[in-house]
């Protein structure tokens, strides 16, 4: 490649400088539409996430522990890798509790002599780890503590909760996928319908004894160029798009107001762009024949 | 430097060529005539291997054109300028590109192209027009352009397909004499012509194919 | 228009068949992204409506109203055009009710001598017309209703699933929006790009002596095949795609079941890609000068 | 038919023709020659209207073209056939349809339309390529297909642009005749050639076009 081939690239472009501009348009709409789709579901993916974080076991203590035990029974709850944090409800608390859940019918509980209600603690989970099978074991291992009289936790309800994080997640994916597959067959055809005119130009140069590469270089750089301007232009309106999204409806919507757009997606797109565009040049351009 | 041996070339079962035998040695200079459609396009076509021969076979500077590796056709045609019945001009070149482009694909350096480039826009009286884009050139102009692009790498092979169909006859005299030039520094030169005028009293080979067949081989 | 512009025109997607299956393809896969997506937040939109649909209030009756009463309560109530279902709770349901959430606890009511909790109706809501305003003009109405004690209805909460509605409406529909403004503007540049090539074949039309129309007939019928063909391969892929999606991901998740795929696609993608490939065709011809 | 007064057309400051004044009676036949880029494809184009004058008038038929409506230039365009330098032919038709083309654009029926395209290649020698497409004829019978394109609407002006360039001469002589006839049954012929051979002897008026300036009007 020579600066020869360069100038030829650029000349080429300059010559034919709307349809072009329209091409690099076209490939960074697509690219656009695409970067949305992926922030979309990457979001969604993220929101999917953080679902289990309130996720929580209730463990019940026997009655008339003694301060030091129910520190060591704190202590080995909380050493387990998948415990984040774990709270102390005295009897009391939990009384409390309940009369505010009876708002409304709080007298119920007046004639009450003693508190029947347990103490317990609250374990929290860490949010990544949390997976139905490990939670099921580490449910077996705290009721066997001593100390401990039962555990609560919905096992039905996490069940549930990571089905449809799984369903997010590959749903997601899928459409993103074939979101993907569909601006890449788009925005490569656009290239191809573009240099499909240029058979012509290709056949002379090999008939005056041209190289395939020769012949190849300046539409791969034509290519490139329309890819890597197509992806930063992109990259900007996606930016832009998000910043005014977010603005938008970000303060009414926290989730959305913390909305993720990766920074990968900086050099991602443009390398996109380029890829799609040289591609798209070599196949357009295809086995050089003499 | 060129051998036909019982050639023909069929094109949709139609005849383009048929057993075409003919000798042209290193140096030399030769018509082509005949009537419209009679195969001299064809035949220049077969020795810049754009099409392929059905029966037969033709040896280009000792190479033989159906042994030939993919890889080494560019590097033959690179023997051999070519002027284009249809001119083959890139409209998006300016005429100074369209005529380096036969000495980009060798490699040359810009200084040599630029000079050898200009040196040949002046013999063919295009100097003036050097930036300009071909489809503002008048019919006889584009053809002088592929005929400089055809001269500029000083092949050792010169095939010129009608060269003059589109140049008055002052013009045409004046490329036949350069076509003469650079036969006399050892340029083989074949020319497909209806122009008698280029070969009457020239003393030179002409082949005269009919329908497809060699009919006449005489003297200009 | 004649036969021979029809013959024309299908005379030139002959002779070019390559690059108009291309076209045609990309055309496709453009407008099969964008049912993708406007199927995606046609579902989002669905999923949001439905979820005030557990909405409900409850009503707390005055001790002591007779059955009569309680009847022209209930009618009353049921008639307005906002309540869907009115159902009656008893003072025995109610503390059934509360022994049931006390699970674990039930001892505590033991020693109840009378039943303190009211009798109340539960008044479900239409679905659709639920909205914070009128609800809260309802409720107004009923607890002025004679019998009516009190009244209780999740007021923030409504406001909340209220706003989230409207979000994940509006911003999905920002998003179709930016998805469909740029799939067509991809499908329209493909359109102009193949035919800025026929500039050409345009310009000896007119020095032959051709009108405006004679020339355009042929391209725009062109356009108007790729956008056809192209929309009818789009609702093909669509009807495919979510076939599978339900198949694979349906089974694990209700929603996805019930997911909706509009049968007003089946008229839309075809008239989309028409649309585009005749406004593109028009477009990409321009003014014809002469 | 055609009157040019004092007319000048200056491309990107370049003059291509400079105070043209000619006039062409209805019926006559008329040739314009002159060196490469002298300027005679440029005379042709103002009067089928496809560049417009800088300075002058042109009339056409009594129409000037600089005053006509742009609705009215097809209808200018179907009084007058053809024969570009540059053949204009469309690559996705076949011959047939090429030369229909000049019909369908005026409407004909199919029937009608058969019979004049397979009369008018007949003439031109070209039935048996009728169902062909462009790029697999000899650059000569590109050219006749042109011709025929031209000829097939009997226009009220024909234009022929070196209509003979890749023409062999009996084709050539085969083709004037074509022009003579059709001037005889009323058309006005304005054929731009090189070819002395068209007009030699021929007793019609001969232009002579140099550096865009009317050189000299002879008698061919
Ligand atoms: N579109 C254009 N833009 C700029 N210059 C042009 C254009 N068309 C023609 N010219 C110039 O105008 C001059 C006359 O051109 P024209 O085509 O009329 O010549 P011609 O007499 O037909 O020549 P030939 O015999 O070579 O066809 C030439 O010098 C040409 O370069
Ligand atoms: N690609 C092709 N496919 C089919 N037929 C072809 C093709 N190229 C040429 N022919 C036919 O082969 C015959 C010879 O063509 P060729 O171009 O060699 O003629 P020519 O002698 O150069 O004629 P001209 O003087 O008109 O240029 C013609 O009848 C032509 O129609
Ligand atoms: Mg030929
Ligand atoms: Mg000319």
């Amino acid at each position: 490649m020579s600066l020869y081939h360069a100038k030829s690239a650029l000349s080429g472009l300059w010559k034919e400088k709307w349809i072009y501009l329209l091409s690099t348009l076209s490939m960074a709409v697509g690219l656009f539409v695409m970067s949305v789709g992926f922030v979309a579901v990457y979001n969604m993916h993220i929101l999917a996430r953080e679902l289990p974080e309130k996720f929580s076991m209730t463990v019940y203590l026997k009655d008339g522990l003694s301060a030091d035990d129910m520190n060591r029974l704190k202590g080995a709850i909380g050493a387990d890798r998948l415990v984040s944090k774990v709270t102390y409800i005295s009897k009391d608390d939990a009384l409390d509790e309940l009369r505010k859940s009876l708002k409304g019918s709080e007298n119920l509980l007046d004639g009450l002599d003693n508190n029947p209600l347990p103490a317990s603690f609250e374990v929290k989970l860490k949010r990544k780890s949390v997976e139905p099978a490990s939670v099921g074991q580490l449910a077996k291992e705290i009721r066997s503590m001593q100390g401990v009289d039962d555990i609560q936790y919905g096992q039905e309800f996490l069940d549930q909760i990571q089905k449809i994080v799984r369903i997010v997640q590959t749903s997601g994916l899928t459409f993103l996928a074939a979101l993907l597959a569909g601006v890449l067959f788009v925005c490569y055809t656009s290239v191809k319908i573009l240099f499909y005119r240029k058979a012509d130009e290709v056949e002379t140069l090999k008939l005056l004894g041209a190289t395939g590469w020769f012949i190849r270089v300046p539409f791969l750089l034509e290519g490139v160029a329309i890819g890597v301007l197509g992806g930063a232009g992109a990259l900007a309106a996606s930016f832009a798009f998000f910043k005014v999204f977010i603005a938008r409806f970000g303060a009414s919507m926290p989730v959305l107001a913390n909305m993720a757009v990766p920074s990968v997606m900086l050099a991602a797109l443009p390398l996109a762009g380029l890829f799609i565009g040289f591609t798209g040049a070599l196949i357009a351009l295809g086995r050089i024949r003499f | 430097m060129i051998r036909f041996e019982n050639v023909s070339k069929i094109y949709d079962k139609h005849p383009a060529l048929k057993g075409i035998t003919f000798l042209a040695g290193k140096g030399e200079m030769l018509f082509i005539t005949g009537p419209s459609g009679a195969g001299k396009s064809t035949l220049l076509k077969l020795i810049y291997h754009a099409v392929e021969p059905d029966e037969g076979t033709i040896t280009i500077a000792g190479q033989g054109t159906s042994t030939i590796r993919a890889g080494q056709i560019p590097y033959l045609r690179r023997m051999i300028g070519v002027v284009f019945q249809d001119f083959r001009l890139l409209t998006r070149r300016t005429v100074f590109e369209n005529t380096a482009l036969a000495l980009r694909i060798r490699g040359l350096g810009d200084q040599e192209i630029k000079n050898s480039v200009m040196e040949t826009l002046k013999l063919v009286g295009l100097r003036h027009k050097s930036d300009v884009y071909p489809e503002s050139l008048s019919g006889g102009e584009q053809q002088r352009v592929v005929i400089a692009r055809a001269l500029v790498a000083e092949p050792m092979l010169l095939l010129a397909d009608e060269p003059t169909g589109n140049l008055d006859q002052d013009t045409s005299m004046e490329i036949l004499r350069i076509f003469k030039d650079i036969n006399a520094r050892g340029t083989t030169v074949l020319i497909a012509t209806h122009n008698t005028a280029l070969y009457a009293g020239s003393s030179k080979r002409v082949l005269r194919l009919e329908e497809g067949a060699l009919a006449r081989e005489d003297l200009g």
